[in-house]
């Protein structure tokens, strides 16, 4: 048996987290560093995998296959499509970098029990949930996929409730209060999603008798699983809801501002980034994979949920007073994008959601890294209290320039290649729906810049004059992080090449072929 | 007479046993009132017994009759232990928890 | 020797005298129960015979002794076949051997065990006149508050009889779902539950609130019995016999040598109906299913927490072991009859249950709405009225019975002045002061919500399991918005331990000795194995699905 | 030679990231750096386009295949260029005017703290430009496009303390935004139509499909010229965006960036000829704005505003030369590089003024400065004459000839937007006769005296800042500004003639954009010589306003026409209130509906859960016997369900 990479590649954090929680109380430090290598050495193996991974090759690679709970029908299946491959990397990618952006967010401010172990704790929590979300990209057995997916929600609501900004513009009272509500509801949402999802997986237990997604694939392809038409749609809501929550996606999205903006900056990385992910990879993954007949059912409700997202995220970014909630606005408009890519059903759509789901990750990580930098300087979240900061801090307004921009999708920065992907794909099978989601450019421009104008320009306020630039571990996390935006926008190959044949997959799937060009044109 | 009419007493008395805890107040009266359940039930096992000339009833009757007794001990012993600290025998009264 | 061919023990004595046949007793597929009755006596002699001073460890240690050997038993059966190929009927027909009897009877002496550790325990109260007390009353005869009271206090005085009362009770749990005719049944019921009401009577703190507790228990429990007894004569009157094989073969209409008052009765469907429905109404009761529920919480907040966390575990698993071989062993030819309203009360129960705990404020009573909601779950599963319905049932019980005892376990630490700490304002920022101790609560609670990698989540995925393959499909959707509404409120306790801030006047945790820390470590072993590596407790669960009859 | 072309991009997108990346220890090198750079794109594009004249007519173009972009299942984007006559005029121009500016700015932002991240900014533009105009598809167009109006937020707002720079940036980047809309869309309904979206196979097989689409896509290019081009209904930013210092107003908001809209129209020509409807809505928002500019122009006192004003009005000529087909692209080009050489010069000029007045841009103080700064007023004088179409001058052979192609339109269209271009010229003359006057002739108004009471209406705010009250000392700005300010005169004053005389510049586009000569209904020289006339008119005009009579310091309230045009002519009101005013009203009004409906329904539920749960747990009122009644009742139902299952 050859090595198990990709139990190793989610293994190896998890271990982590148990290893940071065992440091003892005074050694937060080494806490810190033994997180930032276990994170580092998960990013190997996740190259590892990215390497390994040969995309002429089968649907699954590295896969891994032990039996589990037989009376479930449940096994322990891994493995990866390009899909799943560029989410892992994102996700190893990200979190040495939410790690060192969050290095100082969980120091103790007084010296309470002397059991009382925030920092360990903090980056324990972390590295538990790259684990389980390396895990839910690489199950292939749904039901291995949902424990993850819904387990999840446990370290990150500790997260989430556990960890808030150090100052608040209405004490720390307040601010306890407010957190506590936010993870409660990202708690509920999520584990209402995901009990729901639970009635569907029985459900299709029932139907199907396993969870395997490629021996359910293979029974439905060779006609020996016939699922009825209602059987379908409902199993495919029961699925939809859970991811849809995840996402999010309007109407459900309600809890993501609250948790971003409670949760201190990289935590809402956390959470928008990589977290979320998930919910949008198992749309493309299971409701596509498993319901292809509901998906295209469903493709209307959800083109206009999704329309309904883009615009009404980006309007709401727009008259946020609150620097985190505003880029929690923009995300579920972000989402707005990559559920109407994903459901197109166009292989540009599919490419460009996919390609979405990491420029989104990079980009919002650095836009929001930065805003958590800033916020952590003045020590508060209100837009209104900032001004001038470009004066005093060149480097930070610069770069959180460049995360907007990227927000707002310019071109020749990554987010620009996957969005407009997906306004093609999704104009060439619904023009019109097309074309209302471009009006969305426009207000990612509007709410990034006014964010941009409010914060950094004008006259300096006397709160920031005193504000010191980036720091060295502050460069070090973001630095990198534009590069990428950079260099994935004027190179997304390497990325789109992995991505390619899982779309192709997919598009096979749902048994779509793209639209044809009307004009043949001459190459 | 025909057995059903036993029967028929045995429901009426089971159902005076049920009333009589619903609408009594000392936890005795209540207990004694299960008692009387407890023996139209003895009632209905007896008639049954006959009806079907087997003895399995009349033989549970017994063991019933038992477990009453072994009730009394127990019942009354708490509830004596109520009353003691209580001065009242009142179930009524015995209602700190609720809610 | 087959079921029907023994004619039980009574009929015979009807016969003209000649030679009394000796009973056929088959000792050893018997024994567990046996030894732990046998302990129990015992235990009354050392209570008799035992100088005050030894009796608590002699106590403990025969409970202890009694308890591992009759598991021990338990699982020497069980290898020996008795739970699938040699599974029968055994002491002239009123116990059943086989793998649903086995299968609860090793959960019960399990939680027995851990329930004995959890009496055992004398660290958690201050030292009294230099002796270490338990939970129990000193004296349960002195009036709270006495004089007499104070004096046994300080003569250091212990209620060791809960031990051997402990034992009975077990001894009780061991047959009632054993029980292979209705008579059995109803002893083993009384015999379970008269220690119990005794236990309820016997805290050693808020002695008037624990005696409310035994008296309301007490009380509906006599009430709630009497129901149980109508419903069996009425089905002895419409069998003509008490064996639950020729119960369910008049049912089924497969009985030989139909006598004319058999016949007679036969045609009459309403002592059929209305005996089972006060039959079933008898162990919804044990249960706790809505409507039948309401001694729950007032019970459960009332006894001393050691026998609440007990209670909560054991009275289930047998509860639902009795329910169980009644619905599938007594009434499966009423399937039809009794699965809507089965139905009916799994629904009401799991959201009844879910719901009225959102607005609790006392950690036991919320422990004890959550327990009524979880019975809602897992009479989910035995609606299903599959081998899968009723190996699920029993993977659930024995999952929930160590999250349950492990849970009062802990709430058994958190104490003030006053004992335990019990309303929930005071638990706030236990993961401040003892992040250990609420985080293993977080996990029990965790797997009540059923969160994945629990064995609270493969319990529940269990019975939903078999309860769409029966066709349950939206007892199933009803079940799971019914665990979200009770996610809310495992979570609000979460929230409160983890993120509110710690009062100044709070409680502390109250560092246990061995015993209890093994209650806890089990528990929280058992939940999280159950809830990664299931795979061989579900085998050992669909093995032992199967009933004789 | 191809490979040449990439360089020409890299040349300033490498100043770019070295003069943004360097942080301060380039302080001091920096504007030299970006100013080699901004050089060495020049003379790669004087070399190329050597190269080009040196070759056939035909087989000028050339191409650079650098790597596949975006490789997606049936969409293909690459990084490729394409240099042909077309793009080779446009680099030369802009690296052309690009380097001079680069200059002027080494003097222009001498005392500025943050210069070297001025010329990395204008590296940026640079670059950006270069891509808009070499790229060889609309996709990497697209970036171009969108790089070169970041550059243009960064440089708008590059004194961002100023809290009406960081508002005129944005605002230039959303209305831009709103015609990049138009461009995207533009691009898809190209790969569904074509299945791709490079220039070759668009263009080539644009006469492969309807004329519906055809149209579609030309009105959405349409849209996106106008955003960028600052036409009509679009144009609203350029004049906010004088915030920017003033080298940019002069490369990037008069002689770059905003013709890229005529670019992008000339270079889609084959699909504008086959859409004639979008063709005409394209003269007619040309002939709109071309009128707006110029009455706008007319009514600014802020100099800077006022040739902003100007710059829309020439762009409508462009724009309605391009819309007007065959006969008009090359027209449009010709009249970009002359508008780019005059335009480009007057700014600087301004821009010499401005440096001299303590940064002052209020016409109204000005006056009397032809004897202070010579070289500036001649400069600028040749610019003026040139925009004005003195005859012999650049503006005159390029307007002259899109004026000739306008009423060459025919019919009543061609008499109306002849009519429109003919009254330009017009307004034109008057307006920028009304500038010179009043800056380098009559009294000088910047002597000290009481200076107006600030609470008066009109004053632009721009003229609010610190030194304004102090009396400025003018004097000639330092060698490296008036060196470019003179090369752009020469450019002013020649190219025109250079270009007109033989048809040169239509025999060296028409490869590309195609040619046919139009016919207007009137002899050429009569259009010639009413042009001339109304040019006489307008400037005459002027004259007796502003020449003869003394400027007020303080702007009279003027009619009603001059007070809206002043502001923009009411636009700025109309966005105001229904773009912003509704726009907050609208996210106001979401954010209540987030916050009560959308959240409300999950908490109401909530709510409504937890109090069905106070009333339940109300039933659990401690009563022994109100439980044995539940029980007892339970007891009832249940046998009455079943025995009521028993009855169905």
């Amino acid at each position: 048996m050859s090595f198990p990479l990709l139990t190793a590649t989610a293994v190896l954090p998890a271990l982590g987290a148990i290893a940071t929680a065992a440091v003892p109380a005074a050694r937060r430090t080494a806490a810190k560093w033994l997180a930032l290598l276990v994170s580092l050495g998960t990013l190997a193996l996740a190259v590892t995998v990215l390497v390994r991974y040969d995309p002429d090759g089968d649907r699954y690679q590295l896969t891994e296959s032990h039996s589990w709970i037989a009376d479930f029908g449940v096994r322990y299946e891994l493995g990866v499509d390009g899909i799943a491959v560029a989410l892992i990397a994102l996700t190893a990618l990200l979190i040495p970098f939410i790690i060192l952006a969050g290095w100082h967010d969980a120091d103790p401010l007084e010296t309470g029990h002397k059991r009382w172990r925030p920092t360990q704790g903090f980056f324990a929590l972390i590295l538990a949930v790259e684990a389980m979300v390396i895990i839910s990209f690489e199950a292939t057995d749904v039901f291995l996929f949902y424990i993850f997916f819904e387990a999840m929600l446990i370290p990150m609501y500790f997260l989430i409730g556990g960890f808030g900004d150090r100052a608040h513009e209405h004490g720390e009272e307040t601010a306890a209060t407010q957190r506590s509500y936010a993870a409660v509801k990202f708690l509920l949402y999520n584990l209402a999603g995901g009990l729901i999802m639970l009635a569907a997986v029985i459900g299709l237990y029932v139907v199907a008798g396993n969870f395997s997604l490629t021996e359910i694939a293979e029974a439905r392809a060779n006609g020996s699983l016939d699922m009825a038409t209602n059987t379908e749609r409902w199993l495919f809501l029961g699925f939809f809801f859970a991811f849809a929550v995840k996402a999010p996606l309007w109407p459900l999205h309600t809890w993501l501002p609250n948790a971003m903006g409670e949760a201190t900056a990289p935590v809402a990385v956390l959470i928008t980034a990589v977290v979320d992910k998930v919910g949008t990879f198992a749309m493309l993954r299971f409701c596509l994979g498993l319901f292809p007949e509901a998906s295209k059912w469903a493709t209307p409700a959800i083109l206009v949920l999704a329309l309904i997202s883009i615009i009404y995220g980006a309007l709401l970014a727009v008259g946020q007073r609150d620097i985190k909630r505003l880029v929690a606005y923009a995300s579920i408009s972000h989402f707005g994008f990559i559920i109407l890519g994903i459901f197109a059903m166009t292989s540009q759509g599919q490419s460009g959601a996919t390609l979405y789901m990491v420029n989104h990750g990079i980009s919002t990580a650095a836009l929001m890294l930065v805003a958590g930098f800033l916020i952590s300087r003045r020590g508060s979240r209100l837009i209104a209290d900032y001004g001038g900061v470009q004066k005093v801090a060149p480097v930070l307004a610069g770069t959180f320039l460049i995360g907007g921009l990227a927000t707002l999708s310019l071109p020749g920065l990554a987010p620009f290649v996957s969005e407009f992907l997906v306004l093609v794909g999704t104009f060439a099978r619904y023009p019109a729906v097309g074309i209302i989601a471009t009006f969305g450019i426009v207000l990612a421009a509007l709410y990034v810049l006014v964010l941009y104008q409010r914060t950094m320009t004008g006259p300096v306020k006397p709160e920031v004059a005193k504000m010191p630039d980036l720091r060295i571990r502050e460069l070090v996390v973001v630095a990198p992080l534009i590069a990428l935006l950079i260099l994935l926008g004027v190179y997304p190959k390497p990325v789109t090449d992995i991505v390619n044949p899982a779309v192709k997959q997919t598009m096979s799937d749902v048994q779509k072929k793209d639209p044809q060009p009307e004009v043949e044109a001459a190459k | 007479m025909n057995p059903v009419n036993y029967l028929y007493l045995a429901a009426l008395l089971f159902t005076i046993g049920a009333t009589g805890v619903l609408i009594r107040r000392n936890a005795i009266v209540l207990f004694m009132c299960v008692e009387l359940m407890l023996n139209a039930c003895n009632l209905a096992l007896v008639a049954f017994s006959r009806m079907h000339g087997n003895l399995d009833g009349q033989i549970i009757a017994f063991f019933v009759m038992v477990v009453a007794a072994a009730e009394v001990v127990v019942g009354l012993a708490i509830i004596v232990s109520l009353f003691r600290s209580r001065h009242s025998a009142s179930v009524d009264d015995a209602s700190l928890m609720k809610l | 020797m087959s079921a029907s061919a023994v004619h039980s023990l009574w009929t015979m004595a009807a016969d003209p005298i000649e030679k009394i046949d000796a009973p056929k007793i088959e000792y050893g597929q018997l024994s567990p129960t046996l030894i732990v009755i046998g302990a129990a006596i015992l235990g009354i002699l050392i209570e008799a015979f035992v100088p005050r001073r030894s009796r608590y460890y002699a106590q403990v240690f025969l409970s202890a002794v009694a308890l591992a050997a009759a598991f021990a038993a338990v699982v020497g059966l069980a290898a020996g076949g008795y739970a699938t190929t040699k599974a029968g009927i055994a002491a002239m027909g009123a116990i059943a051997v086989d793998g649903p009897a086995l299968f609860l009877q090793g959960t019960i002496l399990l939680a027995g065990l851990l329930g004995v550790f959890t009496f055992a325990e004398r660290r958690l109260d201050p030292v009294a006149h230099g002796n270490r007390v338990d939970s129990f009353a000193a004296q349960a005869a002195s009036v709270p508050g006495s004089d007499s009271e104070k004096a046994a206090v300080k003569a250091g005085f212990t209620t060791t009889e809960v031990f051997p009362l402990l034992l009975f009770a077990i001894g009780g749990m061991l047959i009632f779902p054993a029980a292979n005719d209705l008579l059995t049944l109803f002893i083993a019921l009384e015999v379970l539950s008269l220690p119990l009401y005794l236990l309820c009577a016997l805290a050693r703190r808020k002695r008037l609130v624990s005696q409310e507790a035994a008296v309301k228990y007490f009380l509906l429990g006599a009430f709630a019995s009497a129901f149980t007894l109508f419903g069996i004569a009425l089905l002895y009157g419409y069998a003509g016999s008490v064996s639950y094989a020729t119960i369910a073969q008049v049912v089924d209409g497969t009985v030989q040598n139909v006598t004319p008052a058999l016949a007679d009765t036969m045609g009459n469907d309403a002592l059929l109906l209305v005996g089972t429905a006060m039959l079933v109404m008898g162990l919804l009761f044990k249960v706790g299913a809505v409507p039948f529920h309401m001694w729950t919480p007032d019970v459960y907040q009332g006894a001393p927490t050691p026998v609440t966390g007990f209670m909560a575990a054991a009275t289930k698993v047998a509860a639902f072991g009795a329910l169980l071989r009644v619905l599938y062993v007594v009434l499966p030819g009423l399937r039809w009859d009794w699965r809507p309203v089965m139905w009916a009360v799994a629904i009401v129960t799991m959201l009844a249950g879910a719901i009225v705990a959102i607005t609790q404020t006392d950690i036991k009573r919320l422990l004890a709405y959550s327990s009524i909601a979880h019975a809602g779950f897992i009479l989910a599963g035995v609606i299903a009225a599959s081998p899968e319905g009723v190996s699920s049932v029993l993977f659930y019980l024995g999952a929930y019975s160590f999250v349950t005892i492990g849970a009062f376990a802990v709430v058994t630490l958190v104490r003030d002045a006053g004992g335990e700490a019990t309303h929930l304002s005071k638990w706030a920022g236990l993961g401040r002061r003892s992040p250990l101790v609420a985080a293993v609560f977080a996990v029990f609670l965790l797997a009540f919500a059923g969160i994945p990698l629990t064995s609270g989540f493969a319990g529940k995925f269990a019975v939903f399991k078999a309860a769409a393959e029966g066709g349950a499909g939206a007892i199933v959707v009803i079940g799971v918005i019914s665990s979200a509404i009770a996610a809310f409120f495992y979570i609000r306790v979460i929230v409160l331990m983890f993120f509110s801030e710690p009062r100044p006047e709070g409680p502390t945790v109250a560092v246990p000795s061995p015993l209890t820390t093994t209650a806890i470590a089990v528990g929280v072993a058992v939940t999280v194995v159950l809830g990664v590596a299931p795979q061989y407790f579900l085998d050992l669960a669909s093995q032992a699905g199967v009933f004789v009859r | 030679m191809e490979n040449l072309i990439a360089l020409l991009v890299a040349a300033p997108l490498l100043g770019a990231a070295v003069l943004l990346c360097g942080g301060r220890r380039l302080d001091a090198v920096g504007h030299w750096i970006g100013t080699v750079l901004a050089a060495v794109s020049f003379v790669i594009g004087a070399v190329l386009f050597a190269d080009m004249l040196g070759k056939d007519a035909e087989a000028r173009e050339i191409g650079q295949h650098l790597f596949s972009w975006i490789p997606v299942e049936g969409f293909q984007a690459d990084i490729a260029f394409q240099l042909d006559q077309l793009s080779m005029t446009f680099v030369l121009l802009i690296t052309g005017v690009g380097t001079l500016i680069h200059l002027y700015s080494i003097g222009y932002m001498e005392h500025d703290e943050r210069r070297r991240r001025f010329f990395g900014y204008l590296n940026l533009f640079l670059a950006a430009m270069l891509l808009l105009v070499l790229a060889d598809n609309y996709l990497l167009l697209y970036v171009g496009w969108e790089g070169v109006g970041l550059a243009s937020y960064l440089l708008i707002g590059f004194w961002q303390h100023k809290p009406s720079a960081a508002t005129a940036a944005k605002k230039a980047f959303l209305v831009n935004r709103v015609g990049d809309m138009g461009l995207s869309i533009a691009i898809m309904l190209m790969f569904t139509t074509f299945g791709t979206f490079a220039f070759g196979p668009v263009l080539e097989s644009a006469g492969e499909t309807s004329e519906g689409k055809l149209t579609a896509i030309a009105l959405m290019l349409l849209l996106a010229a106008c955003g960028k081009s600052a036409q009509v209904p679009l144009q609203s930013w350029l004049g906010d965006a004088m915030e920017g210092p003033t080298p940019v107003s002069a490369l990037i908001h008069a002689a770059t960036m905003v013709t890229a809209g005529v670019y992008l129209i000339v270079r889609s020509a084959d699909i504008f000829n086959l859409a004639p409807d979008a063709q005409l809505v394209t003269t007619v928002v040309g002939a709109v704005t071309l009128l707006f500019g110029a009455i706008v122009g007319c009514a600014k006192d802020d100099i800077k505003k006022a040739l902003a004003g100007s710059t829309m009005s020439q762009i409508g000529y462009m724009v309605l030369a391009a819309g007007l087909g065959p006969i008009g692209y090359v027209f449009a080009i010709m009249h970009l590089v002359t508008h780019g050489f005059f335009k480009a010069g007057l700014f600087l000029g301004a821009g010499s003024v401005m440096h001299g007045m303590n940064d002052e841009v209020d016409m109204r103080k000005y006056g009397g400065l032809r004897k202070y700064m010579p070289v500036t007023f001649v400069t600028f004088g040749l610019g003026y004459l040139a925009i004005i179409g003195f005859p012999g001058l650049s503006g005159f052979f390029s307007k002259d000839k899109i004026i000739e192609a306008a009423f060459a339109k025919g019919g009543t269209e061609g008499w109306i937007l002849g009519g429109v271009a003919l009254l330009g010229a017009a307004i034109t003359a008057y307006y920028m006769t009304r500038v010179m006057l009043m800056t380098f002739f009559g009294e000088e108004r910047w002597r000290s005296r009481p200076t107006a009471s600030p609470d008066q209406p009109d004053v632009e705010p721009a003229a609010e800042h610190q030194g304004a009250h102090a009396e400025p000392h003018p004097h000639e700005s330092p060698r490296s500004m008036t060196i470019p300010m003179i090369v752009l005169a020469f450019g002013s004053v020649f190219a025109g003639a250079f270009f007109g005389i033989g048809d040169r510049f239509v025999h060296w586009l028409e490869p590309v954009t195609g040619h046919k000569h139009g016919h207007p209904p009137v002899s050429a020289l009569t259009i010639t010589l009413s042009t001339v006339a109304v040019l006489v008119l307008g400037a005459g005009l002027a004259y007796l306003h502003y020449g003869r009579r003394p400027v007020p310091a303080v702007a009279p309230r003027g009619s009603l026409l001059t007070r809206a045009a002043r502001r923009d002519l009411l636009q700025d009101d109309f966005n105001h209130v229904v773009l912003v005013r509704g726009g907050e009203h609208l996210t106001r009004s979401l954010v209540y509906v987030d916050h009560t409906l959308v959240d409300g329904v999950v908490n109401g539920t909530a709510a409504s859960v937890g109090g069905l749960s106070g009333r339940l747990r109300k039933l659990q009122n401690g009563y022994a016997r109100s439980y044995a009644v539940s029980m007892f009742g339970g007891a009832a139902v249940l046998i009455a369900a079943t025995l009521l299952m028993r009855a169905v």
